[in-house]
């Protein structure tokens, strides 16, 4: 009997219909509604344009300054500000300057998205076990579904450029900090909770005021991944058209220049440091009462 | 009698995975111990009825974990009853909405936790006025008044530290000053004073008395120390393995006690310091109204005893001795009885706890007359009396010997032979 | 009056320098406002086709998405400008120059065959190894069919799949540096090959460009049989509105074409450079005028010139 | 005296981010609140000096927030202290490695949390084995044990529960069970009986001292209840705002407070059970050896009383009163005292607890004799006395009323005059 | 000054000579240490190679049982075995079987190594302040590091196969166990870790009997973001030669297949919820003391 080493499968002509049944469908949605997706977009766009534009031509020293006075406002550490100066400095002077900028903005948007999305969700996701176990396989699938699947659908659908590499890059990088923060709101003390039910909190400051702050730490560390993750897509999402540090990478694995990717890679990496480095310390100074147990 | 303030009716609480299905257990009488080994479901009340007036203290005692913070959460609905009705202000709080129950929650109830139940992000101040802060206060008026609480509750100067920079005692009473901050009509204070030293303990005794008599808050309290019990409380329930045993006045508790569970749970306490001269003083059987010295030597002869407490119209008088009454019998027998004739004693209000009029009552050989403050005499004391109350047999009638040291397990010396010869 | 305009950059050394000249010349000949655009060549190629964006793709092998790519022209969405490598691409089975120079049989497929046990497998020790080509990849198909045709199989290889072009150059790379046997597909001109000489295996078969067309390079091909590779088409494409919108930079466009020659020593000097496409163009526009100016008018020329 | 078991000496505590710095100030006798007013540092401990002896229970007092806590932390250097050295058996246990550290913490400290300390993911009955479990005991055994005393601490039926399903005295007893299994030799109890009702708490003061007496264990038991320091310390030391006032017996402390604040905290003891006979009673002033019944009635009638207690060289032999040895003087005056002129009498044992004598004392017009256990005369007891140390004047030499009534801010009903007219 | 808008660079000159330098630098390293790397990890690739082979040459129904198995014994769900055991078989029924099974195998490898190697380092990291500051910026250097930017690199030293590609994977993938197992260990509450002091546990009592268990939500969390980064890595695992899911993905965004792709990176999905579910309710399994809060 074939079935018990062989499984027993769709057979290929079947496999085969069924394949290009959903490619032309697919084609024919992307065809008639591709445009209107696309001027849904269009502000955003937009705003990523003329926020790239800023970064890149602005003068770089404007730049630096800028960063240097949002580490140090969020941070507080003479260390951290003159550690930001130098590798800022050290990435424009290995001529990076541009590419930094360019993937600079977009993984700020990109960023400042996905927590602006993401820590809503994973609200909604430790208020409700339905919730949960609803988005739960939802975010599986946006964390390991390949970026390469859906890149060429989103492409059709929204041709290639800063928008389907913003929403590649939010759909890989998200999942982290919304999974974080319903672990960390989940994992709030019970009797802390029960003595602000007790004074009748309304539902927004028993959140705002209870919860989210006790699962602050575990928010940060979703936040940091996020910023990772993010930083990990810069290549992927150089493949459709967003400019960065992400094309010099890909143009030295196909000449074979290691020096090159590790210049940009690094750049990647320090902004990437930069990020984490100022959100987490900007989280610690507004915990201070964690450290002052006994 | 007014309708109640808070009304609790059959409430049962069972903890576990599947309370409802068995419920026949604990309806069939089975035991709490029973009922855990059986089914691993931990029985927390048991049909329990109350009533709670508005304006009173009502202490709530009992074994340790005998359901004491399982009923008081109920009362805020922290938990959901398996089985009962909670009605406050002819309410079922039971069926109110979220809104309602928190609007309810922010301006009916306070509560003090047992475990304090801070919040380790806010400074100590935060805390404080963090009631406050549910309701909507704005920022100024809280911190103020959160303020004048720490103050109240001695922590001036930790306004901008974190819970757990403080020790135990101090995060309670930070947990007290939150509870009172938000002028609730209902506070629910779970062992409120149980890590404040004695004398802190008892300014904040102080404080919620005054404050009750002031405002009229009503208070359920639960505590373990029975003194406190006595002295703030005005009525007092006793619960063991989720079931209610007794309810009532705290001298109906320590005198009259229902049972020998409730009996040895209050053996130990300090009755000189519970118990007040009215809960103990017999009916003023040496009462005469007699107008005249001779009507009152009279009276006095043929109730065999030696002395009288005369009153009139007007209420007590004085204290007469038959022995010096009789001396002057003679001369002015016909005349009435006036401040003259009467003798030098004590008198004691019916308020005052025993332990205040101990020296007193113990240096007179004659019962010390009791008036209350219409001046009405409404009983006496005799040392006897005392002697009796003091020391431990609220159900036996005579104050034996035998009776207290039988009653005292670890007694030592009480025997009539010398210990060796 | 040429208006915006984008150009795909491609990450290959080739294409990087085909679009910054194409960007120098539209802009500074033509007026253009011409900007390049990164991408991979299927989104570059299914943007074009699905969006009209990017404009010009100036480095297309076609073989690569030749389904797409001809749709897209039936539909009137692309064309095909002209070819960019006038040669056409260079593909075949190669093995490393060091390896001829030692076992100069190797040039023939029967020399490699004989020599099976040199090309190591690195997970089967039983078998020798065939790079083929990436999943996906056009030349995946050819290069199976190829491998069947010359009973790769029954002479002990075994056709790995290197996963990717990096793979594939990887693979390359590693074999060269250790001067380790190494036998498999790939193509010219590329940088790999500019490094890394390699000598295009002789199946001894000559060009069957029919049975090319209608059984290798198809998946259901039943009977292959061998044949050298014939030279692969290297488009200009352009979209449609491009052409139409400017025809003149279009008209450009299907001039500009290099030879393999031309492209390979100008590889070679990026190579060693590791110059980007931008400095590559200047380079190219400065020292090969003779080329770039029969691509365009005089003024137009002239307009460049002053540029640099 | 042998060497102390304990000995802190030069203690300080600092709480803050540089205490070293602060430490001056400290040091120059700047107050607990202007410290942190000034630097936002608490003081938790300044410059204690401590003895403690093996196998004494050791009882720490003071306010809430005094540094009780913090104090017995360092007997077990969960904090290092900012100066000062604890000494275990002559060991400094500053200067312990960490193996060491580890090694003494399994065998000779086991410590009660004030907030209990249980491991959340531990059953009750794991929490209890933990301590056994960190010194290695194998699996069965320590379960035995740890069953044996969960049943000891009356939690027999929890074992499979977790602590969140336990009411805070369950958890608190989980915690003095698993602190008592580990059989280590110094028990440090932080309020290890606050969250427990008084029985269990009764039982459990019961327990700890039987197991003191037998194994004799030393313990430092941090308490807020008087009665429960009187009851089981050995010695109390009190202190506040991190200083150390008074350390001392129970009786002395309660008869001579060092200071005000020390007064403020005993006073609202319940003297009559804290307070043993031996340490209120008199000299007997009247004991007579005489050998005749004249020589007896010389001896009453030089000294005025009606009464004497006759002690001859085998110890206390009898109560004689004037009245009747005068009736039969006149026949027998030359015959020796014998037990038939003994009149009966109550003899009270110099370790009773006042509380088991109030009645017979205050039934006695003469004062009681106190008799210890080798059959001597040791002292006398009157009502007076009695009526005295009850009232709380322990300074004051004479008892009088008016004293009484000004040292109790609330009296109400002393007044010698009716309240009203 | 041309500074002010120009960045002071490093000379095209300089910058290229360094490049070509290091590159050189590489490539002589390659040359004479890769013999030897590649030796070493022999006996790993055959393992590897041994394991791909048991999942992929035994019987299908054989493997399901199997997997069932682990499954029912792990979580004890009998929801959640029978929608693993549909799961696989739909994989099978679409043709993917061989393909998910290679995948299975590296992943599996991949996710045992990262759990076996990173919750040591996170514990490392909890205990000193120091281990935490030098280990962070490795991590986050792993994290976003391009994976093209070591590709290159790695083949040439290893050549193409599963040893580069496994070796890619963990870069990737062990990041969020470590740094979830130090956010766990250290968010653990300071009084339970005081009362254990007090009973003089040994460090290793300390760790296991109370920092790690009580850590267990976030180590979880970490594990779970490590499985699906490692299933993120498929694709790009596959562009090295690793055979499995990732090889009919990168077929289908070269033709365009949608749906190929779609299938496979539902199959990459399928093994990520599978992996995931079933770790996870085997450790809420072990930790019933959470449910039990009043
Ligand atoms: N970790 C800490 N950080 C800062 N201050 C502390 C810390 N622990 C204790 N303190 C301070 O030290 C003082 C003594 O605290 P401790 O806990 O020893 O008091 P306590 O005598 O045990 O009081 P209680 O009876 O209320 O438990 C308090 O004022 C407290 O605020
Ligand atoms: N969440 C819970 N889950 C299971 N059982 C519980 C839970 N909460 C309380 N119980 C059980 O209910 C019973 C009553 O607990 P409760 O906390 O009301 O006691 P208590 O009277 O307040 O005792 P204590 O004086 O010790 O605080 C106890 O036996 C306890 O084990
Ligand atoms: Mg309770
Ligand atoms: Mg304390």
């Amino acid at each position: 009997m074939s079935w018990l080493t062989e499984f027993p499968q769709l057979s290929r002509r079947d496999l085969l219909t069924l394949r290009q049944t959903l490619d032309e469908g697919y084609r024919s949605f992307s065809r008639s509604y591709g445009e209107a997706i696309e001027n849904f977009f269009d502000p955003l766009l937009a705003f990523l344009v003329w926020f790239e534009n800023l970064l890149v031509e602005a003068p770089w020293w404007v730049v630096i300054a800028a960063i240097l006075g949002i580490t140090h406002y969020a941070a507080r550490s003479i260390k951290l500000t003159v550690g930001v100066g130098i590798s800022l400095f050290l990435v424009g002077f290995f001529g990076m300057w541009e590419d930094t900028m360019s993937t600079l903005s977009i993984i700020t948007v990109c960023t400042l998205i996905s927590i602006a999305l993401g820590i809503p969700m994973g609200i909604l996701m430790a208020r409700s076990h339905r919730a949960q176990s609803i988005i739960t396989p939802v975010l599986d699938i946006m964390q390991t579904m390949p970026a390469f699947v859906y890149l060429i659908p989103v492409v059709m659908l929204l041709g290639i450029g800063k928008i389907p590499g913003l929403i590649a890059v939010i759909i890989y990088a998200i999942p982290p900090v919304i999974r974080l923060t319903n672990l960390g709101i989940r994992l709030v003390d019970k009797e802390v909770l029960e003595a602000a039910d007790a004074y009748g909190v309304t539902p927004m400051q028993r959140l705002f005021n209870v919860q989210l702050p006790l699962a602050m730490p575990n928010i940060m560390a979703g936040i940091n991944q996020t910023i990772m993750m993010a930083l990990a897509m810069v290549v992927i999402a150089s493949m459709i058209g967003v400019s960065g540090l992400g094309q010099p990478v890909l143009r030295s694995i196909t000449n074979q220049y290691f020096t090159l990717g590790i210049l940009n890679g690094a750049a990647i990496v320090v902004l990437a440091i930069i990020f984490d480095r100022v959100s987490q310390s900007y989280a610690k100074r507004s915990q201070r009462y964690m450290r002052s147990g006994s | 009698m007014t309708s109640p303030l808070i009304r609790i009716e059959g409430l049962y609480q069972l903890f576990g995975k599947n309370p409802q299905t068995h419920m026949h257990l604990v309806k069939a009488g089975k035991t709490k111990d029973e009922i855990l080994a059986e089914t691993g479901h931990t029985l927390g009340l048991k049909d329990i009825n109350l009533e709670i007036q508005q304006g009173e203290i009502f202490v709530i005692m009992g074994l340790s974990g005998s359901g004491k913070s399982t009923l008081i959460r109920h009362f805020n609905r922290l938990i959901d009853p398996t089985e009962g009705r909670v009605i406050v202000e002819d309410e079922d709080i039971m069926e109110l909405d979220a809104k309602s129950l928190r609007n309810f929650r922010q301006k009916k109830m306070s509560m003090v936790f047992q475990r304090f139940g801070l919040l380790p992000h806010y400074t100590v101040q935060e805390n404080v006025a963090f009631g406050l802060r549910a309701q909507g206060v704005g920022k100024e008026e809280r911190e103020k008044k959160a303020k004048q609480w720490l103050e109240d509750v001695g922590l001036a100067g930790y306004e901008n530290q974190y819970p757990a920079q403080l020790s135990g005692g101090q995060q309670q009473r930070v947990g007290l000053a939150r509870a009172l901050c938000t002028d609730a009509e209902i506070l629910l204070m779970d062992e409120a004073f149980s890590a404040l030293d004695p004398l802190i303990r008892s300014e904040m005794q102080d404080q919620l008395m005054a404050l009750q008599d002031r405002l009229h808050k009503t208070i359920v309290f639960i505590t373990h120390d029975l003194d406190e019990a006595l002295r703030i409380g005005d009525r007092i329930a006793i619960l063991r393995d989720g079931e209610l045993v007794q309810v009532g006045q705290p001298a109906d508790i320590l005198l009259h006690p229902a049972d020998d569970y409730v009996e040895k749970f209050v053996r130990d306490v300090n009755r000189a310091r519970a118990l007040t001269v009215e809960t103990v003083m017999k009916p003023p059987t040496h009462r005469i109204d007699a107008k005249t010295i001779n009507d009152a030597l009279a009276h006095m002869r043929s109730a065999k005893s030696g002395y009288a407490f005369y009153v009139n119209d007007e209420g007590y008088q004085g204290f007469v001795s038959e022995e010096n009454l009789a001396k002057v019998a003679k001369e002015k027998g016909k005349e009435p009885l006036c401040e003259d004739y009467y003798e030098d004693s004590f008198v004691i209000s019916p308020e005052t706890p025993l332990e205040e009029v101990i020296p007193q009552t113990l240096d007179h050989d004659h019962p010390l007359p009791v008036v209350n403050e219409a001046g009405e005499l409404t009983g006496e004391l005799s040392r006897d009396d005392l002697v009796q109350v003091l020391t431990h047999t609220p159900t036996s009638d005579a104050a034996g010997n035998d009776d207290a040291s039988e009653d005292e397990g670890t007694a030592k010396g009480t025997s009539k032979e010398p210990p060796a010869a | 009056d040429c208006g915006r305009v984008t150009i795909s950059n491609m990450n290959w050394n080739s294409a990087a320098l085909m679009a910054s000249i194409d960007q120098l010349i539209l802009n500074e000949g033509f007026g253009c406002d011409a900007e390049l655009v990164p991408g991979d060549t299927m989104p570059t190629g299914t943007s074009m086709v699905e969006k009209g964006e990017p404009d010009i793709a100036p480095e297309m092998w076609s073989n690569s998405m030749k389904d797409a790519l001809d749709r897209g022209v039936e539909e009137g969405r692309l064309r095909y400008a002209g070819r960019s490598l006038s040669d056409g691409g260079e593909e075949g089975f190669w093995v490393p120059e060091y390896l001829v120079e030692e076992y100069p049989e190797l040039a023939t497929i029967e020399g490699v065959k004989k020599h099976v046990d040199m090309f190591e497998h690195p997970e089967d020790p039983d078998k020798s190894m065939f790079m083929g080509c990436p999943a996906g990849w056009n030349c995946q198909i050819t290069a199976r069919n190829l491998y069947n045709a010359l009973n790769l199989e029954d002479a002990g290889f075994d056709l790995v799949d290197p996963g990717s072009g990096a793979g594939l150059a990887g693979s390359i790379a590693k074999s060269y540096e250790r001067k380790e046997p190494w036998f498999g597909y790939y193509w010219a001109p590329t940088a790999v090959l500019g490094r890394y000489p390699m000598v295009k295996v002789d199946f001894g078969s000559g060009i069957d460009e029919e049975h090319y067309i209608n059984c290798i390079s198809k998946e259901e091909c039943l009977d292959p049989e061998p044949t050298m590779y014939p030279p692969s088409p290297v488009w200009t494409v352009t979209t449609e509105s491009f052409a139409s919108e400017a025809p003149e930079a279009y008209d450009y466009l299907t001039k500009r074409a290099f030879t393999n020659d031309q492209m390979n020593e100008l590889l070679a000097w990026m190579e060693q450079n590791q110059a980007d496409g931008e400095f590559a163009a200047f380079h190219f526009l400065e020292n090969y005028e003779s080329i770039w100016t029969e691509w365009v008018s005089d003024d137009v020329a002239d307009k460049v010139r002053d540029a640099l």
